[in-house]
């Protein structure tokens, strides 16, 4: 019989000894039980399991128990090592929250290599469309899936393309929108540097269906690799003839280039990208028309984001119908988020619609760091917004995120803690937005700038209550009154944090203090007599002479003189140095 | 290479390429890759071509586990399948010698086990 | 030399792009990947190969952020401030390559040794707070790192 | 065919045809939007934002100005809800203003100033952000502001789309987007034809034709000058829009006007337009009957055109007429022949023009040949919106005064003389002249209507004797190169040359619709103008240059025969290829 092997792991980060403790005790047990012979345990370093207590897995069975207490040790060796029996009350389901689809291929074949993509079944859906399906026969099966643009505004992709297909053009655009400017989101730059043929393949299927024989991805400059890899996949695949004429033996051609963007988050936007590509200042122009009327070059154009081409070959290769059954009411298929923020496992992770904020955090994302409590979540980028914990059970949706006032945007997710300052957060989103404005329409220049400005003054103490309406009132105004999706919602971290966390910014205002201990100017470090030992260590680090007095007497910090670094704070051995 | 046709693309056998080999795949994105991945998989193609370790070395996309990378997945026959985060050049090494050779694993770098 | 190269290269780059449709942000690109940023003559002889005025050849270029007017320092410092590492307080490494270096977020430092750049999202975000020299980047920095890591780069020149 | 669609505007049943913006058909129905960016005479830029309606079945606000009204819409505009975001935007936009209005060449006709009475702004809501950047007057003719812009991008518009210069651009984004030359240079050192039209359209003050009024009263007021002044033709047909008369010749009360303000003799422009007639229509016929020089002949009156021209279109330097514009040739008249005449010294006679053009104040020193008389044959010119203030400065009751009459030995003026002003008119008036050259005969209809009107490129073939003469007349820059091209592809070719004979006016409409003429220009505005011009020259008993007979005058008593040696020197001048980038 196979050596069996006990992995262990405590999944409860606080607990520093109680690892230790379990392994001396399975040891132990293994020794006074004479099972040395027959399994071994180790220590390993992460098993992918959260806040699930003390747990092992014992392989080759591939058995899992969490939340072990030490009475569990005996029971284990007893029952599953010697006596080869499952327990049933401590197994762990393994029930993974996750469901890859769009990135199932993300991280296991080698995406320079067009075989391991045919290998993974890749190619298939295409050479069913242009061998056994009509473009309208696409559209259909799009419309049955449901399948709306991963882009942020989730207009159906169905309609988009029959708009363009029912256009009399002989030229027609297919463009990729790889141009992921959302600080914080990159899946759409792990799918073209994971899997560049998947979103190639729904390209040529999208240009089929629209009837255009031309595509442009357009890429992201700051993503070379994304880049390298996406030519290196349009290169094989011209020469395994599934570009250029006469696709799979079929009547159909189609080819494509690589455009690239340059450092402009607008371009983001539809027209806005259309004129970059065109060689002009990525501003966005009034719609309609809309591009798949009048788009690139004034011919009728598609623009589809990464992800949702990526899910292109799966919807067709499984049908519409196998797709729609993934997810909610209106919202259909699986959502890649990009978890990042205060959360222990930040990273991809890819979930069927419907999911609920809090399974996508603690689930999957292990819960927050250093077992701080949550206090909100950001979705949505710069455009989207906030929401306070107590919605966390809500499930992920374009109509339910939009209710609470964030987007689904293009699957950026942050994780808020305590220590996070709203208003803080909020200015980070406006700075971002004032630097990423166009600059062409007054509403979303100006408007963003002087909210920038607000939360600067009120960060700093110098807010006064008038101030808050100024920042309902602008918001209102970019809200109504902006040209493009950029300018409309760009006050929205702004307005969703006043909907949840006017209380925070009241702090801010009026008591000039900042809860979560993040807006610099609204800090005192003060030193507590009864605590400081005289040590000096405060008095030597001090980068600014803030701190007065000697070791004799004590020490002092002079609020004005301090530039509030923390340093003082940070050096103290006997926490004699306070915050507030 | 030659012109791909409709049955080419049926019959390719989607298993065949992973089953009952011995492999190691390094995450090579942009996350990885900062992180340090291309020294790792340089190092694990040299390496294992001066220790005379025959193993099929590839490179693939971002598994979503950012916050570990650099990310190797080794599968060796008889072994569970293994995800090793946080490899530098060294554990890469220890990897050869360790898991590919000696098959024994490097217990405090796996991330997942299977 | 160097605009002996240039000569030849940006005619080769006119070549290659001219028939094609969407061709002068990719130039751009070229210009920028030889150069480091656009010099003015080069962007008249580029509005006279291609016949684009030289205004809508300078709209794009100052619209743009990868595009640069001037030289840029010999090694380009950024420091990222997408959401990830803003959260995980970039903004001290921000404060603390100013304070190194002497400068702002968008110059250059006196010698033309440093180029500093607060730039949104490297996409590592996993390994966030990062900064990063040239091409290589450094990921998980502290505050307290900064100074030992631009000290090598000065060390390197001397 | 367009299809017709019906929607409903406040309420109110609207007709229009497909593709009508919200703001054009609710003009239709008498609703005025308000709006920064848009002019009725350029497309929609959608870039201020106060132009926002609300569309029944949506929640958003639609830009009026650029959204097609849809059959069966229905639109709300004006509602307390949308008064508030507009005032918050007009706000905005003011927070990025200065408030020197009082010292500011566009107060009390301001849109910015005017929208913000309108709206009853009583105080800066927001913190003032101004952009530091100094003001650019290098061209001598138009100023530069850029603290004072708006950013509504007519002046872009125009620069780029309407004339095909791209002298102004935008540059940077977001806060720092501003208009300037490309790479931050001066004006002076830009492809900028100083045409004006970006003044023209300007909302506010942040491109201002250059002020020189200061000058013209300094030298009233100095005893030692002998001031004479003289108009060009569309400025008497536009004057009157500053005092609110539309469309009306206003001549001979602009003649008692410049007395009144202390002039000691009152010129026309039209005068000398006279003579370039007959030196133009000489040189054509030199070309088209003796070889002399090369065909098409192309017209130069035009100071931006000629700019244009030496910069972009330099190949065409021998096509051009050498005879100078008919302003500069009375100004060297006017320290010559007049000065002669009437026993003045030419240094102290001061010779003020009164022009709808800022070029025209690049033109009085662009080369050697405006000193023709020894002085700087113009000393200053004023454009029809400095004459307006002036006029107000003053304190005349201008469109009171009694009629007076120009002094004739450099005022009095034939219809071809006057139709200078419009699109089409030099070429009109040439053919009138070369005709009787050529035939040594009187037309019997002098009136060339294929001429007229605002198309952009006009053609017509006129038979003189047998012989057909094919003309082009082309207004607004950017329609110039599609005629140049056709005849250099000719050229090429060794075809048959497509024209003998190209009129060309830099500003749409010509000179009625010059940089320097009132503001809010339409094309229905231009028509009146230009209507009011082909008037005057209805009306006129000489309809030709060569029947005026202080021209024959002038020919008989000093310049002697047209094209020869002395008005050679007087009326003709030369031309060079210039750098488009100077830096």
């Amino acid at each position: 019989m196979q050596k069996k092997i006990i992995y262990l792991k405590d999944t409860d980060s606080t607990q520093q000894d109680r690892v230790n403790d379990f392994y001396t005790l399975f040891s132990n047990e293994l020794r006074d039980t004479n099972l040395i012979e027959q399994a071994s345990v180790v220590r390993i370093a992460d098993m992918g399991l959260y806040e699930k207590g003390v747990a092992v897995k014992i392989l080759p069975e591939n058995i899992v128990y969490t939340g072990l207490k030490n009475t569990d040790v005996k029971k284990i060796i007893e029952e599953t090592i010697k006596g080869n029996k499952v327990i049933k009350e401590s197994l762990y389901e393994k029930k993974s929250k996750q469901m890859r689809a769009v990135l199932k291929n993300c991280g296991y074949i080698d995406p320079e290599s067009l075989e391991d993509y045919l290998a993974a079944g890749g190619y298939k859906a295409l050479a069913k469309v242009l061998l056994e399906m009509k473009p309208e026969q696409v559209v259909e099966e799009l419309k049955k899936s449901g399948l709306r643009g991963r882009g942020g505004a989730g207009y159906p992709t169905w309609m988009k393309w029959n708009f363009a297909r029912g256009m009399n053009s002989p030229e027609k655009y297919v463009i990729c929108n790889g141009d992921e400017g959302d600080p914080g989101a990159y899946m759409d730059r792990s799918v073209l540097e994971g899997d560049p043929h998947s979103v190639l393949e729904g390209m040529i299927i999208a240009g089929y269906t629209i009837g255009s024989s031309k595509g442009y991805f357009y890429i992201r400059a700051e993503y070379p690799l994304a880049v390298e890899r996406v030519q290196k996949a349009i290169d094989q695949a011209v020469e395994a003839g599934l570009l250029g004429n006469n696709i799979l033996g079929s009547n159909y051609s189609f080819e494509l280039e690589i455009r690239l963007g340059a450092g402009a988050f607008v371009c983001g936007e539809e027209t806005a990208l259309i004129a970059s590509i065109e060689g002009k200042r990525g501003t966005p122009h009034p719609r309609p028309p809309y591009p798949s009327v009048k788009g690139l070059w004034e011919k009728p154009t598609i623009i589809n984001n990464v992800e949702t081409l990526a899910n292109i070959p799966q919807l067709i290769f499984g049908g519409g119908a196998k797709f729609a059954s993934i997810g909610t009411e209106k919202s259909k298929g699986t959502k890649v988020f990009a978890l990042t923020g205060k959360v222990k496992n930040s990273g991809l992770v890819e979930v069927p619609m419907g999911i609920t904020i809090r399974e996508i955090i603690f689930d999957i994302g292990g819960g927050i760091l250093n077992n701080r409590s949550i206090k909100a979540v950001q979705t949505g980028g710069p455009s989207g917004g906030v929401i306070p914990q107590e919605f966390l059970d809500t499930p992920v949706d374009y109509e339910n995120l939009g209710k609470l006032g964030s987007i689904m945007g293009s699957g950026g997710m942050i994780a808020i803690d305590e220590t996070d300052c709203l208003v803080d957060l909020a200015k980070f989103y406006l700075k971002f937005c004032v630097d990423e404005s166009c600059g062409k329409c007054a509403p979303c220049r100006l408007g963003g700038y002087q909210l920038l400005h607000l939360l600067e003054k009120i960060s700093e103490g110098k807010g006064e209550m008038e101030d808050l309406d100024k920042l309902k009132k602008i918001s209102y105004a970019m809200q109504k009154a902006s040209l493009c999706g950029l300018g409309q919602s760009a006050s929205n971290p702004v307005f969703s944090t006043i909907r949840y966390f006017e209380e925070e910014y009241k702090k801010h205002i009026i008591e000039k203090k900042c809860p979560a201990g993040k807006c610099k100017a609204l800090i005192y470090f003060k030193i507590l007599p009864p605590k400081c030992k005289k040590c000096g260590l405060c008095f030597k680090n001090c980068p600014s002479a803030a701190i007065l007095g000697s070791r004799e007497a004590g020490y002092v910090i002079d609020p004005i003189k301090c530039v509030k670094c923390g340093l003082c704070f940070d050096v103290c051995k006997f926490k004699a140095v306070t915050k507030e | 290479m030659k012109k791909i046709t409709k049955e080419d693309i049926e019959k390719i056998d989607p298993l065949k390429k992973d089953l009952g080999k011995s492999w190691i795949k390094v995450g090579m994105s942009t996350c990885g890759v900062a992180a340090g991945a291309d020294e790792v998989y340089a190092t694990l193609i040299e390496e294992a071509k001066k220790r005379n370790i025959e193993i099929d070395i590839r490179k693939c996309g971002c598994q979503g586990a950012c916050s570990v990378e650099p990310l190797v997945e080794v599968n060796v026959e008889g072994l569970p399948k293994v995800l090793y985060g946080r490899v530098n050049k060294d554990v890469a090494i220890t990897i050869l010698e360790r898991h590919v050779r000696n098959k024994k694993l490097l217990h405090d770098y796996i991330f997942e086990i299977n | 030399m160097k605009k002996d190269r240039l000569q030849a290269d940006l005619e080769g780059l006119v070549k290659k792009w001219k028939s094609k449709k969407g061709n002068l942000i990719m130039i751009l690109h070229s210009i920028e990947n030889i150069y480091g940023y656009v010099p003015r003559d080069t962007s008249l002889k580029l509005s006279r190969l291609l016949d684009v005025p030289l205004a809508r050849i300078y709209e794009v270029i100052t619209f743009y952020n990868y595009f640069k007017l001037e030289p840029p320092g010999k090694h380009n410092v950024s420091v990222c401030m997408g959401t990830a590492c803003y959260l995980r307080d970039a903004s001290s490494l921000i404060e603390e390559v100013e304070k190194i270096l002497h400068i702002k977020e968008g110059q250059t430092t006196k010698d033309s040794m440093f180029h500093f750049d607060v730039v949104r999202c490297l996409g590592c975000c996993g390994l966030a707070p990062v900064m990063m020299i040239d091409e290589k980047v450094y990921g998980k920095v502290k505050k307290n790192e900064v100074a030992d890591i631009l000290s090598k780069y000065v060390k390197e020149e001397e | 065919m367009y299809k017709m669609i019906e929607a409903k505007i406040n309420g109110i049943t609207v007709e229009v045809k497909e593709g009508t913006t919200v703001m054009e058909a609710a003009k239709k129905v008498q609703i005025k939007i308000p709006t920064l960016c848009k002019h009725p005479d350029l497309p929609p830029s959608a870039a201020c934002g106060l132009c926002i309606v609300k569309v029944k079945g949506s929640n958003k606000m639609f830009r009026a100005c650029c959204t097609p009204i849809e059959d069966k819409m229905e639109i709300t505009t004006n509602d307390p809800d949308i008064v508030e975001v507009r005032k918050t935007v007009l706000e905005l936009i003011l927070s990025n203003h200065p408030n020197d209005c009082l010292k500011c060449g566009r107060n009390s006709n301001c849109e910015l100033q005017s929208m913000a009475s309108d709206f009853g702004i009583r105080e800066d809501v927001f913190k003032k952000f101004l952009r530091d950047i100094p003001q650019d007057s290098t061209t001598g003719t138009i100023v530069l502001d850029p603290t004072k812009c708006i950013l509504c991008g007519r002046c872009i518009e125009v620069c780029q789309k309407g004339q095909d210069v791209w002298a102004l651009s935008f540059l940077q984004r977001g806060m720092d987007t501003r208009i300037s030359p490309a790479g931050d240079i001066k004006l002076s050192e830009s492809p900028c034809v100083k045409c004006g039209q970006c003044s023209a359209h300007c909302p506010t003050g942040a491109i201002f034709e250059k002020d020189d009024t200061r000058l013209v009263w300094e030298a009233l007021k100095n005893a030692d000058k002998y001031c004479v002044i003289q108009i060009a033709p569309a400025v008497r047909v536009a004057i009157g829009e500053a005092f609110g008369v539309v469309g009306k010749n206003l001549t001979k009360k602009l003649y008692a006007l410049f007395r009144r303000m202390g002039f000691k003799a009152v010129f026309d422009t039209n005068f000398g337009a006279d003579v370039t007639i007959m030196e133009e229509a000489g040189e054509f016929v030199e070309r088209l009957l003796h070889n002399k020089g090369e065909l098409p002949l192309i017209t130069s009156c035009c100071p931006a055109w000629v700019d244009f021209m030496e910069k972009f279109h330099s190949d065409m330097i021998n096509h051009f007429s050498t005879c100078k514009s008919p302003h500069e040739i009375v100004g060297t008249l006017s320290k010559t022949y007049y000065a002669e005449k009437n026993g003045i010294d030419p240094a102290k006679i001061y010779m003020v023009s009164i022009m709808p053009c800022t070029a025209k104040k690049y033109e009085i020193t662009r080369s050697g040949e405006m000193f023709a008389s020894g002085f700087q044959d113009i000393d200053v010119t004023i454009t029809t919106r400095e004459l307006s203030r002036m006029i107000k400065q003053a304190g005349i009751d201008f469109l009171n005064l009694p009629d007076e009459e120009a002094d004739g030995l450099l005022g009095e003026y034939s219809g071809a003389g006057v139709i200078f002003g419009a699109t089409g008119g030099v070429m009109e008036a040439a053919l009138r002249t070369a005709y009787n050259i050529v035939t040594g005969k009187e037309l019997e209809d002098v009136n060339f209507i294929k001429t007229r009107g605002l198309e952009s490129i006009k053609e017509a073939e006129i038979d003189i004797k047998g012989t057909k003469i094919r003309i082009a007349v082309a207004h607004g820059l950017s329609h110039v190169e599609e005629v140049l091209n056709r005849v250099r592809q000719a050229k090429k070719e060794g075809k048959e040359l497509p024209y003998h004979f190209i009129e060309v006016m830099a500003c749409p409409g010509g000179c009625v619709g010059g940089g320097g003429q009132p503001y809010n220009v339409t094309d229905a505005l231009r028509l009146k103008r230009s209507s009011a011009i082909y008037q005057d020259d209805k009306d006129k008993e000489l309809r030709c240059s060569h029947k005026n007979p202080y021209v024959k005058k002038l020919y008989k008593d000093f310049l002697g025969k047209p094209l020869g040696e002395k008005s050679h020197k007087l009326c003709h001048t030369e031309y060079k290829a210039r750098p488009i980038y100077i830096r």
